[in-house]
């Protein structure tokens, strides 16, 4: 990678330009799950900002970009104003597209990929699908087994999937996009 | 034909490193009507001015540009030197060269080519111009200081002390300003009402002050040295000249529960009542939006109990009109409140303070005379943390400024605390420290050494209650940013320095500029920063940024030395730059119609009415006639007037006109 | 072909945006060099039959700028200017310039940045708008207003 | 009155409760809701991060079937999907590039200027106006509501009130006679979409919110979001082994208790399809 080759795309691809962080830790200071994170949100981005390459190798092989739940705490907070749930967005995509998912994070991931499978395939989530495909993924077999009976009897689970009619339309828009199918 | 000298400057490398003056020097010399054009390096530089002096007597020049920097920089420092060679000072004429040609462009062809343009449009404006001769104006030697506290009073001080007389404007009960809140002093940690307290007995003897508080300025017309000012003196319900200060009334009146803004909110106070007990002047006013008898038309009770009559409930506002030459402008500033916080509870949390309310709950004559106890239950905080830079370099917040204050008074107040609560621990949250001052840094590294004041680098995200408690969610950003979090029982945010509520509006009362902050603009960032962009009104203190004492003493020095200068003088020069109004032979005598659309435009109202008449004294016409004492040379007039009768000396029609044309055809 | 370069006049007042304009310059703000500034002492100085002579002498886009609203330097200049630029707009469609052609701002002392900005804008606008070519036009109307 | 519905998946499976109430208290409050036909699901947090053009384009194509059927206002129950459609028209309102692509898609031109509702803004809007006439059964309990990230944040684009401490769930819980208490979770995350995949991370996340609601009193917490209530409900046997202790405080949608109070029946609000059980004291008018 050249220097400051991820923090450019990352600024083309998200408009946030990590020079703007002045390192005040108010986002890690808040991030629920800073204490779960092997680089945390400002660290996150001081080393976008130092541009160096194994520091950007190491940020795609992190698993915080995977614990990153997306809440927008540090964002609503950080006195620039700077967008991190959306460069760790972009850090994911990056992260997937070169193989790089930390270990620990596959669950996540694979859980996400079951979940766009069932879109896919269904145009609607299907849980029941979702919790199977997951399970064949992730291999956590027996992994929450113990809600879903309590589910079912609260009739919150349909065995089969609601399918959307309009199933072209539908494929349309997953042309073309990588692939969910393999993990 | 005109003789024309254009003289083009390199201003070192400024200039010359992008627009090739030579050249440029070889295409003026080429123009109509000019008689001579050079370039140097240095040309207001003592050997600059000497060539343009000579070139004047040697050629015979009718008229100079000088092609160099803004006329705002260097206009005076020309015309002198044209003066001085005998050419009538307004027929020189300056050209940006440097300010909106070479610093804003890069080398190129086209650039020299618009330094080019440039010197052509001023060539083309100095055919036109005429001699003009400086106006005189009277000075009224007696200056309006607005805003009492360190700034105001040192300033007032000063003038008056220069033998000048000084009214003094201030909008509380009581001058002293922020000053006579705070407890102890950085970096010398001396008294802060010891050292105040006698100055504004001073200001209250001096012969040459008069004070007014409770007012505030209502209008302000004029110029330099005739300003005239409307003083709104609000009505205090008091008869000044019978009260003793004797304070009866204040402990017998039965409202007591109205928050002191002198406490921060953290006591109380009466609806009659004296804002603290050093205040200057020693006599009470009442607040009539918290006063039974205004509310609700019962008590009386002061009334009964003053010993000498002195309350008047029907007192009404009174408006006060003064002449004065100058004014300074020392209205201070303000802080953040805990409520402009969302992160911090927007100001639910009792215990969540502001370094004004530290400074009082750390003030012996504040609510809890000197011990630090905390507002919600009065315990002392074993633990405490401080917020650095809560609320300034923080955009989000709309104050990316660093307030440059409140590094110093955080170290002061941990100290203080330390002092105060031998086993207590502290904590400081910050970005940097910013210390930079005479023993400043010294101060916050005591702080850390010998007061053991644990400094954490880094922003708190939040603070909440939990069981009595404040946890502040933080972080060490030098342990490989480490979230940190305590449990305290004090929170006291070092909230961002702001300009004060209706700064804006008191900018445009007197046609001042101010910042995108709402603080007053100085006139030259580094060279004029006690002037503002309007001659006569000057600023002291934190009204313009915030500043320290020491700084803002020595701005209202400043600012007062500025007025001493102004009253120097008797008469005040002025530019030439005033409107007239033609004059033709008779039968005409003027293209004036008398429609005085220029009148109505006029905002100094300067035109009047001149009646023309014939030898027999029949009046034949009746025009418009400027002024020029009050003519301030705007334009407007000019721009208003149809038949074009009106017109303004050193911005005439024509000259306009010609460098419009000059400007367009190359 | 080389790229249309306008010719752009800009009238700004001596307090405030001639100020800004320097404080450009000392900020070493680069900006493009089509505009040329005249200084008033006030936006309430500038006749606006002075706008259309510049567009009847060549110019392809005029600024007009001065202090904001309640900062003029002589208390209500820029109110005048603003009333009769309102009017002026009027005598604009009449001879078919578009307004486009005049950028009106408010520029302060403290607004370098955004004295550059105005003008790079105003730069890209009118090189959208294309030369102004209709001078003849102006120079007319402009001569028989000289008569009446 | 007329409004577009968008259910969402969660309100079709593990929510049920949530879409039954809302139709259930739109029918007493004279509110009729059209579901947008033939939707899909908007990707939530899967294609959020793993795929950029599909978190927008599922979004936009319910937007455009929204469209189609002549919609003005949508309300969108799910804080998850009113946060992605949200979002999603925010973001082609400023990337025509994304939008000319999204469009190309969906072989459809979109206007894009559907005004979306979250749960709270259709309430305060539509149903709050008449709750004083509506509250039969007034609710006296101490309750906790529970905003949850997608409601408030980001704060630019949801414009919530006071986003770090809102109010206008406790307003609205006021009116039906509970005392909605003061307390800081509000608005913390609860571990959002690790419901499946790291379990113990919601046990935690949400197990703080949850022991905070009860130490301060809290009879039960009312929340506005599915995602909020399957971790906050669904998964208590993770929170209660974070805290090492049983807690049995409910947890209800907003709309049930606006149900409740409407004098509707448990069964018709819903309440049977919880795993914690639904215990609250209603006092006669
Ligand atoms: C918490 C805290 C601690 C500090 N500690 C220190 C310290 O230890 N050492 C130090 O050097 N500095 C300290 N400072 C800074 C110090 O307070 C300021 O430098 C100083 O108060 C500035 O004085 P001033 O006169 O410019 O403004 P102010 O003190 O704000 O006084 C302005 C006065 O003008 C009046 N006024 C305002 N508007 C109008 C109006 N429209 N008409 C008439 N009157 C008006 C106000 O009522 C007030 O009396 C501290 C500041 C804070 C906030
Ligand atoms: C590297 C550097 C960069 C800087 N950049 C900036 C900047 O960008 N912006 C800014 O605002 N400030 C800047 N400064 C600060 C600025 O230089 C000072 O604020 C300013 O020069 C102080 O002016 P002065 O007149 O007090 O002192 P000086 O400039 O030191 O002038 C003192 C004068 O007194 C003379 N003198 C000394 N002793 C005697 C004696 N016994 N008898 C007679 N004459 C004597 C000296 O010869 C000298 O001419 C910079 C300073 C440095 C060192
Ligand atoms: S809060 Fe913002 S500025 Fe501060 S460290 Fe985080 S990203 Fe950087
Ligand atoms: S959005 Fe991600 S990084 Fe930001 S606070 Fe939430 S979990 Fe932490
Ligand atoms: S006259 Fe102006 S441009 Fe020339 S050297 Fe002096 S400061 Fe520089
Ligand atoms: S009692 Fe009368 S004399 Fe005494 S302070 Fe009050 S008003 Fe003044
Ligand atoms: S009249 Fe007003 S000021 Fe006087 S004692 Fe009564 S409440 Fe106090
Ligand atoms: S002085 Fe210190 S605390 Fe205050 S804003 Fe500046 S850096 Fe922050
Ligand atoms: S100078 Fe012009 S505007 Fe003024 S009265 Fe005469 S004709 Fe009218
Ligand atoms: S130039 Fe004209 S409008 Fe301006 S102050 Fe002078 S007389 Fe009045």
């Amino acid at each position: 990678m050249k220097k400051n080759e991820l923090s450019q795309n990352v600024r083309q691809f998200t408009g946030v330009d990590v020079v703007e962080c002045y390192q005040c830790g108010k986002c890690t200071a808040g991030c629920p799950v800073a204490d779960k994170m092997d680089i945390r949100p400002s660290v996150i981005m001081r080393m976008l900002q130092s541009g160096d390459a194994d520091s950007e190798d190491e940020l795609l092989r992190s698993l915080s970009i995977w614990l990153c739940l997306t809440c927008e705490t540090c964002y609503s907070r950080c006195p620039m104003e700077i967008d991190i749930p959306k460069v760790m967005d972009y850090l994911r995509q990056r992260s997937l597209a070169e193989g790089k998912v930390h270990k620990e994070a596959r669950d996540i991931v694979s859980f996400h990929k079951s979940f766009l499978n069932s879109i896919e395939s269904n145009g609607r989530l299907h849980e029941v699908g979702l919790v199977m495909d997951y399970k064949l993924h992730s291999g956590n077999l027996l992994q929450d087994m113990t809600t879903a009976p309590g589910m079912l009897s609260r009739g919150k689970l349909h065995i089969l999937p609601e399918r959307i009619k309009d199933r072209k339309g539908l494929s349309r828009l997953f042309k073309g996009q990588t692939k969910n199918k393999k993990s | 034909m005109s003789k024309i000298g254009v003289f083009i400057c390199h201003c070192g490398e400024n200039i010359s490193a992008t627009v090739n003056c030579g050249k440029v020097a070889e295409v003026a010399g080429k123009l109509e009507g000019v008689a001579y054009s050079t370039d140097y390096k240095y040309m207001c530089s003592d050997p600059g001015q000497t060539i343009i002096k000579q070139m004047i007597k040697e050629k015979g020049l009718d008229g100079v540009v000088v092609a160099a920097c803004s006329p705002r920089m260097h206009e005076p420092t020309f015309r002198k030197a044209c003066s001085e060679a005998g050419l009538n000072p307004y027929l020189c004429e300056m050209a940006n060269l440097r300010e909106h040609c070479s610093w804003v462009h890069d080398k190129s062809d086209a650039t020299t080519q618009k330094a080019i343009d440039i010197v052509r449009t001023l060539v083309e404006k100095v055919k036109h111009n005429k001699p003009l001769s400086t106006i005189k104006v009277p000075v009224t030697k007696k200056a309006l200081v607005i805003g009492g506290g360190i700034a105001g009073i040192q300033a007032s001080l000063d003038i008056a002390n220069a033998g000048h007389q000084v009214v003094l404007v201030e909008k509380e009960p009581s001058i002293g300003g922020h000053m006579s809140q705070l407890s102890e002093t950085f970096p010398t940690l001396d008294c802060s009402q010891c050292i105040l307290t006698p100055r504004m007995v001073e200001v209250a003897q001096h012969p040459n002050i008069t004070l007014m508080t409770y007012a505030e300025l209502e209008k302000l017309d004029g110029f330099i040295g005739n300003f005239k000012a409307t003083i709104r003196k609000k009505a205090k319900s008091i008869d000044e000249k019978l009260c003793t200060g004797c304070g009866l009334c204040t402990t017998k009146c039965p409202t007591k529960k109205i928050p002191s803004e002198f406490n921060e909110g953290l006591g109380f106070r009466t609806a009659i009542y004296v804002p603290f007990p050093q205040a200057v002047p020693n006599k009470p006013v009442i607040d009539k939006l918290n006063c039974q008898y205004y509310l609700k038309g019962k008590c009386k009770v002061c009334e009964k109990v003053c010993p000498t009559g002195a309350i008047r409930f029907d007192q009404e506002d009174e408006l006060v009109e003064l002449e004065v030459g100058a004014v300074v402008v020392a209205t201070g500033f303000n802080i953040m409140t805990t409520s402009e916080f969302p992160e911090y509870g927007y100001g639910k949390y009792p215990d969540v303070i502001t370094g004004l309310q530290f400074e009082r709950l750390a003030s012996a004559s504040g609510p809890t005379l000197g011990e630090i106890r905390r507002p919600s239950d009065g315990k002392i905080p074993e633990k405490i943390v401080f917020i650095a830079c809560a609320g300034s370099r923080d955009p989000a917040k709309g104050k990316p400024y660093c307030s440059k204050i409140c590094c110093m008074y955080t170290a002061k107040h941990a100290m203080l605390y330390q002092h105060k609560v031998h086993h207590g621990e502290s904590y400081v949250f910050y970005m940097d420290i910013r210390a930079a001052g005479k023993n400043y840094d010294e101060f916050t590294r005591r702080a850390i050494v010998e007061d053991k004041v644990n400094y954490l680098r880094g922003r708190v995200s939040k603070v909440y209650e939990e069981n009595g408690k404040l946890i502040v969610k933080g972080v060490d950003t030098l342990l490989n940013a480490k979230p940190v979090e305590i449990e305290v029982d004090m929170v006291v945010l070092a909230s961002a320095g702001v300009a004060n509520p209706g700064s804006e509006e008191l900018a445009q009362k007197m046609h001042i500029s101010y910042d995108a902050y709402n603080f007053f603009s100085e006139a030259h960032p580094k060279l004029k920063p006690v002037e503002t962009n309007t001659a006569g009104i000057y600023l002291a203190g934190a009204c313009q940024a915030p500043k320290d004492i020491p700084e803002t003493v020595a701005a209202a020095s400043g600012a007062a030395a500025k007025v001493a200068i102004l009253f120097s003088q008797n008469e005040l020069s002025r530019e030439p730059v005033v409107a007239v109004v033609n004059r033709s032979a008779p039968p005409l005598y003027s293209t004036c119609v008398g429609c005085f659309m220029c009148a109505t435009a006029c905002p100094y109202s300067a035109i009047g009415e001149e009646e023309i008449k014939d030898r027999k004294g029949n009046v034949i016409k009746k025009v418009a006639k400027v002024n020029p004492g009050l003519c301030q040379g705007c334009g407007t007039c000019v721009a208003f007037c149809r038949s074009k009768s009106i017109d303004l000396d050193g911005y005439t029609n024509e000259q306009m006109y010609s460098e419009v044309m000059a400007l367009l055809n190359e | 072909m080389t790229e249309f370069e306008p010719k752009i006049v800009a009238f700004v007042c001596n307090w405030c945006t001639y100020a800004g304009a320097d404080l450009t310059g000392t900020s070493r703000i680069k900006y493009a060099q089509n505009v040329k500034i005249i200084r008033f002492p006030c936006t309430g100085r500038i006749d606006f039959m002075l706008l259309l002579k510049a567009f009847g002498e060549g110019a392809d886009g005029i600024i007009v700028s001065g202090c904001h609203p309640n900062d003029c330097h002589y208390t209500s200049g820029n109110f005048h200017a603003r009333r009769r630029w309102i009017m002026f707009r009027g005598l604009l469609d009449l001879l078919g310039i578009d307004v486009r052609r005049i950028q009106y701002s408010w520029v302060s002392a403290a607004e370098g940045a955004k004295w550059a900005d105005v003008v790079n804008t105003t730069v890209t606008a009118i090189r959208e708008l294309g030369p102004y070519t209709d001078y003849a036009k102006v120079a007319n109307y402009l001569e028989k207003e000289a008569n009446v | 009155m007329k409004l577009g519905f968008y259910p969402g998946c969660s309100l079709t499976g593990s929510s049920r409760e949530y879409n039954e109430s809302i139709l259930a208290i739109s029918k007493v409050a004279g509110i009729e809701l059209a579901e947008i036909p033939d939707w899909n699901c908007c990707g939530a947090t899967a294609a959020h991060n793993l795929n950029h053009e599909l978190s927008v384009s599922l979004p936009a194509r319910n937007l455009a079937l929204a469209e189609l059927a002549e919609m003005e206002e949508l309300v969108v129950p799910c804080a998850a999907c009113f946060n992605r459609l949200v979002m999603t028209q925010r973001e082609l309102n400023e990337n025509e590039s994304l939008l000319a692509i999204v469009s190309e898609k969906l072989q459809f031109k979109l206007k894009n200027n559907i005004k979306i509702l979250n749960v709270i803004q259709f309430l305060e809007k539509y149903v709050l106006p008449q709750l004083d006439e509506l509250v039969k059964k007034p609710l006296n309990q101490d309750v906790a509501c529970y905003y949850g990230c997608l409601l408030v944040r980001p704060q630019k684009v949801m414009k919530a009130d006071r986003f770090e401490d809102p109010m206008s769930m406790d307003l609205i819980m006021q009116k039906l006679g509970a005392k909605a208490i003061d307390w800081p979770f509000k608005t913390e995350c609860c571990g959002a979409g690790f419901s499946v995949s790291k379990t113990e991370i919601v046990g935690e996340l949400s197990g703080k919110i949850v022991r905070n609601a009860v130490d301060r009193g809290a009879k039960a917490i009312v929340v506005a979001c599915p995602m909020c209530h399957s971790n906050l409900d669904m998964r208590r046997p993770a929170i209660e082994s974070y805290l090492k202790r049983k807690v049995d405080v409910p947890v209800i949608y907003i709309t049930q208790a606006i149900a409740l109070a409407m004098g509707l029946t448990p069964k018709q609000a819903g309440l049977q399809r919880h795993f914690v059980p639904v215990n609250l004291s209603v006092t006669q008018n």
